[in-house]
């Protein structure tokens, strides 16, 4: 999976990256709704992804710490702070979900 | 087995909806439909109205799921989730879950699941505008409670 | 709050009735709604109609204590039960059992309730038409069971 | 209560009766629909009544045996069998239901 992936990876793309969006609270504290972010590592983790976020700031720091209830999905799918993001990826970020 | 799966600001016609899931099927016995409706209070404090926002793309992938798993679990025809986003107002539809079967304690017991479902898992979020101005609106332990009840198989048949 | 209940020949629309019983009720969050309709086939044998027979007077009555006894159980606003008697014919809508409450929970139980209830306790009686000629629809003792659930506190909420 | 409903009954009321109902596989099997039922005793039970009526001859003692499910219903309740019956009553016997 890991050769795979290098080898089709085209040779220009130096900077990895993810698509992050931010919804619902979230988007309004942080005053983004969607950005192209630049991935740190061949493949961060989710937790390392907000521990960056976290850096940015005071309402990053607040919204994102460590118990504060949200959750993440990649590629439209609820995962794991030990989840291993790859380039390409769409990150969302989002407070518990209140529909219904 | 159909799963269809809506997201939408238009107003929908529950008896249409219903007419429409079971049409032609003459082996459907059962539908159980549900209807949540914008209420005047929330909280304790007077609602005024609503904007629902959702997370498209991962919207309607979670219903889909959602539905597949009460489908695996239960014997049902289709299912049908049909929610809106955007302003809505007190007395208003915001969501309609239907579930045809040939019985009905599938059918009463999958549309149970899949609200439930729905409620905890679903990407939409309510800003609710009250006189004290305009919120979001916090999760319910109530709502992951009744999620959690789907898990603990002594509690339901 | 009010139990409407009504036995008719005449099919019923599940969106009107549903719109009705809400209507301008904005403490309405919830509409829990039940229909079954004639399958084409029961007990293994092919039915090609039914006719629904009732004892007029007993079953509005039956009917509505069986609601009375709901929304003495849970917190609901307004029931209805719309039933059908005459001729019937696969797909056609046979039963409609809806629910308005506040919140989602007690609107489903007291649904679901109301449907075990009726099928156990009000007095009518489906003759439907097989290859075989026609036959009278025995009780069944899974409705029995469904209805004795409600009285097993253990197992349900 | 016994006395009150002695002392407003007619004096010319020598035949207390009562309506029986028969329904569904009962009607049909009985080949009667309703009749007015003379009551043989002031306060005959639904016990009486059913023995009465499995001696009008076999489709009755049949139908009605002990132990086969039909129910009783006294001016539109189920009632049991040692349920008392007025005059004036409506009686219905019918099979276990099967609406829904």
């Amino acid at each position: 999976m890991r050769i795979g992936f290098s080898y089709n990876r085209p040779m220009h793309e130096h900077a990895a990256s993810i698509q992050l969006v931010f919804l619902a609270r979230l988007r309004e504290r942080f005053g983004i709704a969607r950005e192209t972010y630049p991935l740190p590592v061949e493949q961060a983790s989710v937790a390392m992804l907000l521990s960056q976020l976290r850096a940015r700031g005071k309402v990053f720091a607040e919204e994102l710490a460590e118990g504060r209830a949200f959750r993440v999905a990649v590629n439209h799918t609820v995962v794991s702070p030990d989840h291993a993001i790859r380039s390409g990826d769409e990150v969302a970020i989002f407070p518990p979900v209140t529909g219904g | 087995m159909t799963h269809f799966v809506r997201v939408q600001t238009a107003d929908f016609d529950l008896g249409v909806e219903v007419a429409t899931l079971r049409a032609g099927n003459p082996g459907v016995g059962a539908v159980a439909s549900f209807i949540g409706c914008v209420r005047d209070l929330n909280d304790g404090d007077a609602v005024s109205g609503m904007f629902l926002e959702h997370y498209p793309g991962m919207t309607e992938r979670e219903l889909t799921q959602i539905c597949e798993t009460a489908a695996a679990r239960w014997s049902v025809f289709d299912t049908l989730v049909v929610h809106r986003v955007g302003a809505l107002q007190p007395l208003d539809q915001i969501v309609l879950v239907a579930v045809s079967s040939a019985h009905r304690g599938d059918a009463f017991r999958a549309c149970e699941f899949i609200m439930d479902y729905l409620k905890t898992r679903a990407p939409f979020w309510k800003r609710e505008a009250t006189p004290a101005g305009s919120r979001w609106v916090e999760a319910r332990a109530s709502d992951d409670a009744a999620a959690a009840r789907w898990t603990d198989t002594s509690a339901v048949a």
